[in-house]
């Protein structure tokens, strides 16, 4: 895939620019695959090879105005977009036979929605057509007859208590189990070893036999301490061990 | 026909009501009233020269199409103008909730339903769909409801045990809101990562 | 007209539901369902050889007298009945997915549309464009929906192969794809970096 950067282009109808950047009317689409369809028509570009990377992004900035009740739809789609155009950016081995493009599911789906807007369309316009033609408005009254008897069926009652079940709203609970990170804990590891060496490996900074909680704290404080520039963090090639380096302004105290 | 009486048989065939001459005019504000009128009577006079099932009638000061009288007995007969009553949404999901709640009181249905309840209750009982079975302990002693046997024999059913169960539909009716993981089960997640 | 074609133009005009040519047997259960369709085309082609402002359709497997589209701006802007409320963007999808895949579940039209879909197929459904038809054997059962007569009336056609093929359609959907990664090799793909 192309990862040459364009200008964005600028948005037209209907999207709409002001100020904070440009909102969306989400309204104007009927899901995220219609949104990622119409950001693919004003990049023209083609289904087949999605910029995925550009087009992340432009779909993370559109649902930043998103009201709430579609939100869940669009989020979800935001993060297969994110989690694409990672796969994307992963660097990969030469020798890698038959490598699968990760876009292919999402180019599926894409031409399966594209097809179901044509067939949306044909159906629209053959409803405008036939509303042209009226049928009978006057209805004349029902002879006096006995009453037909009623009808009913299982299958429309068990739709009616799906119906009636799906409107109850429960109160959903989420229990978040707090896992205690020692940030400071592993700082304290980190700064030990870049102490004695001017540069290290990632696996020196852990300890042996890291748990879950271990390495997440040592990511964190590697991160914070990049972050104070105390530290950097260098990979010298791709698929080679990560350097933690000390500043090299900042002497060993 | 001429293109005038087109108009007026498709303005006539679509209305709900009779239509006055005046009313007519607006389909074609070019001509006048008295046009209008003439057009009427041609499309009249079509009607019964070409011995049409339909005719047309002056009624209330206006005009109307008219099935002619001599084919209502066939009409009635063959009962093509009635349609077998369905059960509307809302009839069916209150009969939901008496068939598998039963007996049930009327604050029930409405909590569960999130809509008043009464007028729906009343015609599902003049249609002996539910009938009032008892009443409540409760304050007031409200009106319990259960189902009609009439009801089983709609769906073709010999008993209301033979209604699926609860647990076997997409989602249970019983009051269910998810269970969030308990203590124990959330310190064995954490301890597997130790 | 024969006495039969004039019968059966005053039974269509008073059913308010295109009729099937079984029905309007029962008219006259003395002659064959193909007389009674052959009365039909007859009162078909009296109403196009005379000019009618109406004209005879076939809708969803019966037959229906309806105006003539020429008409329908005239007839609207006197205000004299109104158009049928339009269908929104998210229901003609839906509609889409309903029609070609029938039956079909809930889960697979929002796999396809990519939004959840429970309130556009309630509100189709309570149009009468949509019906439940079963039950899928998968887990939990999951009803299946189809679409109505009442859906092929909307749309002006006899029957639902009137649907165009998919072949001609502009866009015919790719014959195979490849599996895309499934989040095992992912993960095996991502470790591989570490």
């Amino acid at each position: 895939m192309t990862l040459v950067e364009r200008p964005l282009p600028i948005p037209s109808s209907p999207m709409a620019i002001d100020s904070s950047g440009f909102v969306v009317e989400l309204e104007s689409f009927s899901g995220p695959l219609d949104l990622l369809l119409h950001l693919l028509r004003e990049e023209q570009v083609d289904i087949a090879d999605i910029p995925i990377a550009r087009i992340a992004d432009q779909f993370l900035r559109a649902i930043h105005s998103l009201g709430l009740n579609q939100a869940a739809d669009y989020l979800e789609m935001a993060s297969r977009l994110v989690r694409l155009k990672v796969q994307m950016l992963l660097p990969r081995r030469e020798d890698e036979e038959g490598w699968d493009d990760p876009r292919a599911e999402l180019v599926r789906r894409l031409l399966e929605y594209q097809q179901t807007k044509e067939i949306a369309l044909w159906l629209g316009n053959a409803a405008e057509q036939q509303s042209h033609h009226h049928a009978r408005g006057y209805l004349p009254p029902l002879p006096e007859a006995p009453p037909l008897p009623l009808t009913l069926d299982l299958i429309d009652l068990l739709a009616a208590v799906e119906r009636v079940v799906t409107g109850i709203i429960h109160p959903v609970l989420h229990r978040v189990v707090v896992r205690p990170l020692d940030v400071e804990g592993a700082t304290e590891r980190i700064l030990a070893v870049l102490e004695l060496h001017d540069a290290c490996d990632w696996r020196e900074v852990l300890g042996s036999n890291p748990t879950i909680v271990d390495i997440l704290s040592s990511l964190i404080a590697l991160l914070e301490l990049a972050r104070r520039g105390i530290l950097s963090l260098n990979q010298p090639s791709p698929f080679s061990p990560l350097v933690i380096s000390r500043d090299p302004t900042r002497p060993a105290n | 026909m001429t293109p005038l009486a087109q108009l007026i048989e498709a303005a006539l065939f679509a209305a709900d009501r009779p239509l006055t001459a005046e009313e007519l005019h607006a389909l074609e504000p070019d001509r006048s009233v008295d046009e209008m009128r003439e057009a009427v009577f041609q499309l009249r006079d079509h009607y019964a020269f070409d011995q049409h099932g339909v005719e047309l009638q002056e009624l209330g000061g206006g005009y109307q199409i008219v099935t002619r009288a001599v084919h209502a007995a066939a009409i009635e007969r063959a009962q093509i103008t009635a349609r077998a009553p369905r059960l509307t949404p809302a009839m069916l999901e209150t009969l939901a909730v008496v068939a598998y709640r039963q007996p049930v009181g009327r604050a029930e249905v409405e909590e569960i339903r999130g809509v008043s309840a009464s007028g729906v209750l009343r015609t599902l009982q003049e249609r002996s769909l539910i009938e009032v079975v008892g009443r409540s302990e409760g304050l007031g002693r409200p009106l319990l409801y259960g189902t009609t046997p009439l009801f089983l024999e709609l769906l073709g059913m010999p008993d209301i045990v033979n209604l699926p169960r609860a647990d076997e539909l997409a989602i249970a009716l019983a009051p269910a809101t998810p269970e969030p993981l308990d203590d124990h089960e959330a310190a064995a997640y954490v301890d597997a990562d130790a």
